[in-house]
C-alpha cells in the first residue's frame, strides 16, 4: 500500500483520437456556407422521381403535406397571415439546412438511408416545389448550392429581448387596483380539445 | 364533485367503520422485500402519468407528452414522470456501445467511451428543463383544459455530469472557436448550435438523473444539460460536439424554435426561457373539493437566475399577495410556492407572476401579445387565469 | 474483468464499426409518447435493484432489502431504489380509507382524513433516513461485500408533508404533553415513542417523496419524517399519534433499538444517527476498470447538522487527503463527496471519514468497539475499509 | 369576484373530534405504569395451550424458537457473552411490552385476532415459559399487571453518548501518519455470506 497519490495530471488522458474514417461518418453536417457539402450532383427531375417514390406519402405530391405531415413548400407571403404557413420557401433562412436535415432524419422512419446524390436531387426537387428553380433540368451540386439564396434569409435576426422587451423588468410591479374588473373573454372548454385521461379528439 | 361546507368529509355523528373495524391491511402480511426490486407507485395512482394530445402531431414519435404538474409537490420531477419529447422516438442505446466524438476546431480530435466519461470530474445541479414550445397553443387565446396540458413541458431534475468544460480542454480548444454543435444519436439525428461561451460555462454532459442512469427517453447514456436555456438544446443520445467559427442554422434553430413576430420578422437565437409561473392547484385537473382551508399551489422558475418572489392574484389581476416560497430557491430551477387560504366559495380568476433575480417580471399573455403578436409559438411565458366556479370546479380562460 | 492500460477501451488502429456503420437506432423510430406514460429505467440497467439477504430474517415480510448505493450519483435516491424495512409486509392502503387519530394529552381528540391533511400549510425538505442496523452486521469484524449491504440501509429523499405541530396545534396539546407516540396502520401496528420538542421541531407528516406521492413501501399514503434519527421512529402508513407525558417502551424500543454495551447494560433513546460516511466506489460491487484517471466517490451524512467535511484516506488510514464534496449541502441529508486520482494499479486501502457541522469525526471500528463492545447490533457508524487489489477488484476487510 | 380573501383563521378547522368509540377501538397501547391495559385475565395454563395452537409453530414448544424465527425464552446471563440471548426473560424490561405488542402484531400474518383475555393468558405463559412465574395456576390480569417486574429492568439508561464518547468530537483529527502500517486481520470474503444477485445463501 502507498501513500496518499499526488495531484492528478492536467490532462486527464481519457478518450482516443478520432479516426479520419470515423469523422467521415459523422461529420456530415452542412453549413450555410457550403462547408461540410460532399461532392456530388442532381437534378429536380430525378429529385421528382425519388420525392413521389420516398416522401410524398407524407409530404404530398407537391410538399403540401398529406393530413398533419409538414407541409414543405408554398404559404409565400402568409407570414403576417393570422395562420402563416411556414415552409422552406417561405420561412427557411439557408438552403443548407434542407440538405443537412433530409441527409440526417429523412426519410422519417427509414433515416441515413439517401446517398449524396439523391439528397442533392431532392433539394433541388423542393427548390422547384418552392418556385425558387423553375428548370426541371436544374441540377444542384456542390459548386453551386452556397449561391442560391431563400427569400426569407433577411427577415431573420438576433435575440433583443433584453432591449426590446426591457418594460418587463420593472421595479415595482403594481400589487392594488391593478386593473379594470376583468371579464372572461375567451374559454378553453368553447374549443374543447382537451384529451380525456389518455386519448386526444380524433382529428382528419 | 361532492362539495363539503366545513371540516371533514367523514360523517362526524357515528364511528367511522375504517376505525373501529380491523381492515386487511391491518391485519394480514403485505409483500415481503423480495417483491420489489424496482418499486412502482401505488396502484392508487394510477392517474399520475404523461399525457400525450394525439391530434397535435401526425406521429407519436415526433411528438411530446406532458409532465402532470397537476400531481406534483415539491421541486422534483419524478423521472418518470418527466415530459418526453422526441423527433424519431426514443431510442434505446447500450451504453456499451455508444461513443461521444468530439472534432472540428480542436487541438486533437477525440472518441470517449461511456467509461471514459464516468472517469471525469462531476458535478451534481439541480435545474429545470422547459421546451420553448410550452404554452405555445394558448397564444391565440385559452385552448387546453389542464395546467399538465398547458404547462406541463416542464421538468427539474437533479443532474450528475461532467462539465463540458473538462472535455472541451482534453480535446483542446482552437482560438476561432465560437459555436458548438450537438448531435444526438438517435433517429433524427438531432442537432443545434451552441455559442463556446454557454459551453464553457454551465453546461453539463449528463449521465445521471434524479440520482440513477437517465432514463431512456431523456438521452441515456448521455445527454446535454443546458442551464435556463430551451429545451431543445438539451441534446439527447448526445453522440458528437463539433467545434466550428459560427452557428450552423440546422432545422432546429431555422424552420422551428425562431420566433415568428406580427411584422413578418423573426428572432432566431432566442435561447433563455424567460421567468414564468404556473398554479398547478387550483387548476382545471385539480378542482378545489371543499370550502375553508385551502392550499393553492404551484411552480415558478427563470432561465436568468433564481425566482425572487411569486405574487397571486384570486381576482384576475386587480389584487395581488406575496406567495410564500417553500423548499430549496435554486439557479434556474423550478421553485415551489404556496398560498394557504379559506375560500368561501366565491368565483376566483387565480393568477401567478414570478420575478426574478434580474428584476423580470412575468407579462400578461396581452403585454406579450403587444410586443410579439400571436405567431411566435414558442417563449409564450404569460401568465395564466384559471376560473374557479362555485362548485370548486376551474377552467382555462381569457380575461379583457 | 478487463483491464486496460490507457485512455480508452476502444482499439484505436482501425475505425470502430460502432461509429462508421450506421446503427438500428439511429436509422428506426423508437417509442413514441404514447408507449411509457409512466417511465422506467432502461434496460441496460437491470442490475440496478434493491436487494435482500434472504438468511437474515425468517420472512421477508419482516425483513429488509438495500439501496444499490454503489449505482447512485447525486445526493437523491430514486424512489423505487429506496431500501425497504417492513415489520408486517407493505400495507396497500387506498388513501381514501386512511385515517390519522390525535388524541391523549390534548384539548381536543381529532381524525383528519388525507384530504384535510392536504390542505393544511405544508414543506418541502431534504433528509436522509438511515435504519439504525445499518451496518449492523459488521460489528464483529467485516461480514458483507457490498457497500449494498453493509451500508445500505440508508436513503435520501425530498419529502412534502405538513409540519407535526400545525397538527397538534390543532388538537391543542396539554401542559403535562412530553411524549408521543406514532403508530403505523399496517399489519405489525409500528408504535414508538417520540419527545414532544423533537415532534414540535422539525418532524413532518409528509404524503410526497421526490415529487410524487410517497411510495407504497415508504409508508403510502403518510409517513413521519423524523430527521436525524433513526429510521425505525419514521412511522409508515401513520395511522395515530397519542399525546402523553411519559415514553411507552414499546417492542421497539426495549427489545429492538436499544443497544447493549460489553457490561451488559443498554442504552435507550439513542434516537441520533451519529455522522457517518462510506466510499461507493471503488466498492466490492464497483471495481476499478482502468489504470489512470478514476473518480472516487461516497456518501457522508449526519443526523446532528451538515457534513462541513469528508476526509478519504488510500492507504488504510495512515494518510489522509479532504475529498471535494458537491452538491447541495444540507441539514439532515446525504451529502456526495469526491476524490479525482489516477492510479497506477497499487494496492489501496481504501476509508472515508465524515466530520460534521457539532465537529463528530466519524470514528474507526476499533475505536467505536472500544467504547461500545460488539454486541450493540444498532449505531455501526465505523470507518469501512475497501481492500482494493491490483486487478481492481475490491472487498471488504477489517485492519489491525 | 371579491378582493383578496384576508389571512387564513389561526385555526384551520380541519379534521373533525374523534368520537368514544373510535379511540377505544385504536387506543390499545399499554404503558409500564399499566396504563391502557384493558379489564381481564388468563392463566399460564390458558396460555400454554393457545401458544401451542397459535404460536409454537414458529417460536417453539418452549418459547426457544423454531428455525430462525424469533426466540421468547432463556437467554439470562447472557448478555455480557460473545453471542447474547436476548429475550423477555434475559433482555425485555417491561412486562406491559408483551401485552401491548402481541395484542398489536401477533400472531404474525393474522394480528389483531387475539381477545384482551388471551392476550393475559399469553403473557403469563411467557412468564412461565422465562422462569418468572412458576405456577401454572397463576392468573395475570390488570390488576396484577403493573406490580410484575421483568429482571433486567435497570440495566437501561438513557443515551449518553454526547458525554460518554466526547472524544469522538475532535478538532484536529489526525492527517498524516496516522497509524502503524495496516494489516488486513478480517476478510468478508472467509465468512462468505453475500449474496450473489437476488438470493442469498441457504440458511437452516
Ligand atoms: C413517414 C412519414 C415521412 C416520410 C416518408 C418523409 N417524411 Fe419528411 N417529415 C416527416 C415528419 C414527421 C417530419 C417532422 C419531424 C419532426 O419535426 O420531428 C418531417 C420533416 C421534414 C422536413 C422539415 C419540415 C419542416 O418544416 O421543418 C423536410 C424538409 C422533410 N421532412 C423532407 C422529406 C423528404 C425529402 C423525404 C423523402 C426522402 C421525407 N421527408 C420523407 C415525415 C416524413
Ligand atoms: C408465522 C410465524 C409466527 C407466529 C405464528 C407467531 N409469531 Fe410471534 N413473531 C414472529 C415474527 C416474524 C416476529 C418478529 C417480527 C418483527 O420483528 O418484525 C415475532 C415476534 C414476536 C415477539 C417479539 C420478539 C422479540 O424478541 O422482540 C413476541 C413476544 C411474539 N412474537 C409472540 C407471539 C405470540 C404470543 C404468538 C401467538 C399468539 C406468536 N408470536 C405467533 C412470527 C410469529
Ligand atoms: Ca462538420
Ligand atoms: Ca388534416
Ligand atoms: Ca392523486
Ligand atoms: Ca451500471
Ligand atoms: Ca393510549
Ligand atoms: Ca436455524
Ligand atoms: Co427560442
Ligand atoms: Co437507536
Amino acid at each position: 500500500v502507498g501513500a496518499a497519490p499526488a495531484e492528478p495530471a492536467a490532462k486527464m488522458g481519457l478518450g482516443r483520437e478520432a479516426l479520419p474514417e470515423e469523422i467521415a461518418a459523422w461529420d456530415t453536417d452542412v453549413r450555410p456556407d457550403g462547408r461540410g457539402l460532399p461532392v456530388g450532383r442532381g437534378t429536380v427531375k430525378q429529385g421528382d422521381e425519388l420525392f413521389q417514390e420516398r416522401c410524398a406519402s407524407c409530404h404530398g405530391e407537391f410538399g403540401q403535406g398529406a393530413g398533419r405531415w409538414p407541409v414543405l413548400a408554398g404559404g409565400q407571403g402568409t407570414l403576417r397571415a393570422d395562420r402563416p404557413d411556414k415552409t422552406i420557401g417561405s420561412f427557411w433562412p439557408d438552403l443548407s439546412t434542407v440538405y443537412d436535415y433530409i441527409r440526417r432524419a429523412m426519410p422519417y422512419g427509414n433515416a441515413r438511408s439517401l446517398t449524396d446524390d439523391e439528397a442533392y436531387a431532392l433539394v433541388a426537387f423542393l427548390l422547384n416545389l418552392n418556385d425558387i428553380v423553375k428548370d426541371e433540368n436544374f441540377e444542384l451540386n456542390d459548386k453551386n448550392f452556397a449561391s442560391i439564396k431563400l427569400p426569407n434569409a433577411e427577415a431573420f435576426f438576433d435575440d433583443d429581448r433584453e432591449t426590446s422587451e426591457k418594460k418587463f423588468w420593472n421595479k415595482d410591479p403594481c400589487m392594488r387596483n391593478c386593473r379594470e374588473l376583468p371579464k372572461v373573454t375567451g374559454k378553453a372548454i368553447s374549443v374543447d380539445v382537451t384529451p380525456d385521461g389518455k386519448s386526444g379528439p380524433k382529428v382528419d | 364533485i361532492a362539495m363539503t361546507r366545513g371540516a371533514s368529509a367523514t360523517d362526524t355523528t357515528k364511528p367511522d367503520p375504517l376505525i373501529t373495524e380491523v381492515q386487511d391491511w391491518q391485519r394480514y402480511l403485505g409483500d415481503g422485500v423480495d417483491k420489489r426490486p424496482y418499486g412502482s407507485p401505488s396502484k392508487f395512482e394510477k392517474n399520475v402519468i404523461r399525457r400525450d394530445v394525439s391530434w397535435l402531431t401526425a406521429s407519436a414519435e415526433s411528438s411530446v407528452n406532458f409532465t402532470p404538474l397537476h400531481e406534483l409537490d415539491g421541486i422534483i420531477t419524478p423521472s418518470g414522470l418527466c415530459f418526453e419529447r422526441h423527433h424519431g422516438g426514443v431510442a434505446e442505446i447500450d451504453p456499451a456501445k455508444h461513443r461521444l466524438m468530439i472534432n472540428g476546431l480542436v487541438e486533437k480530435p477525440l472518441v470517449f467511451t461511456m467509461d471514459d466519461i464516468k472517469r471525469m470530474p462531476r458535478t451534481n445541479r439541480i435545474y429545470f428543463l422547459e421546451c420553448a414550445a410550452n404554452s405555445g397553443m394558448e397564444w391565440r387565446g385559452a385552448q387546453l383544459n389542464g395546467c399538465q396540458f398547458t404547462h406541463g413541458m416542464v421538468h427539474n431534475v437533479m443532474y450528475t455530469g461532467v462539465p463540458l468544460k473538462v472535455v472541451l480542454d482534453e480535446a483542446g480548444l482552437r482560438p476561432n472557436a465560437k459555436w458548438l454543435m450537438l448531435e444526438g444519436g438517435d433517429a433524427s439525428g438531432m442537432n443545434r448550435s451552441l455559442p463556446v461561451e454557454k459551453g464553457l460555462s454551465d453546461v453539463l454532459l449528463a449521465f445521471a438523473m434524479n440520482g440513477e442512469a437517465l432514463r431512456p427517453e431523456q438521452g441515456y447514456p448521455l445527454r446535454a444539460v443546458i442551464p435556463g436555456w430551451e429545451g431543445n438544446l438539451w441534446v439527447k443520445w448526445l453522440r458528437r460536439i463539433e467545434v466550428g467559427d459560427q452557428p450552423w442554422q440546422t432545422r432546429e434553430e431555422t424552420s422551428k424554435y425562431t420566433d415568428l413576430l406580427a411584422d413578418g420578422r423573426s428572432r432566431k437565437h432566442t435561447f433563455i426561457m424567460d421567468a414564468k409561473s404556473v398554479v398547478t392547484s387550483p387548476s382545471p385537473q385539480a378542482p378545489l373539493k371543499y370550502k375553508g382551508r385551502n392550499v393553492l399551489s404551484g411552480f415558478a422558475w427563470s432561465g436568468r437566475g433564481t425566482i425572487q418572489r411569486v405574487d397571486v392574484s384570486l381576482d384576475g389581476g386587480r389584487n395581488w399577495q406575496t406567495a410564500r416560497i417553500d423548499g430549496p430557491v435554486l439557479d434556474k430551477s423550478l421553485t415551489r410556492f404556496y398560498v394557504d387560504f379559506d375560500w368561501n366559495g366565491e368565483e376566483l380568476m387565480v393568477q401567478s407572476r414570478a420575478i426574478d433575480s434580474t428584476g423580470y417580471v412575468q407579462p400578461t399573455k396581452d403585454e406579450l401579445r403587444k410586443v410579439r403578436g400571436v405567431n411566435s409559438i414558442y417563449h409564450n411565458n404569460g401568465i395564466q387565469t384559471w376560473l374557479v366556479h362555485r362548485n370548486g370546479d376551474s377552467e382555462n380562460v381569457e380575461l379583457g
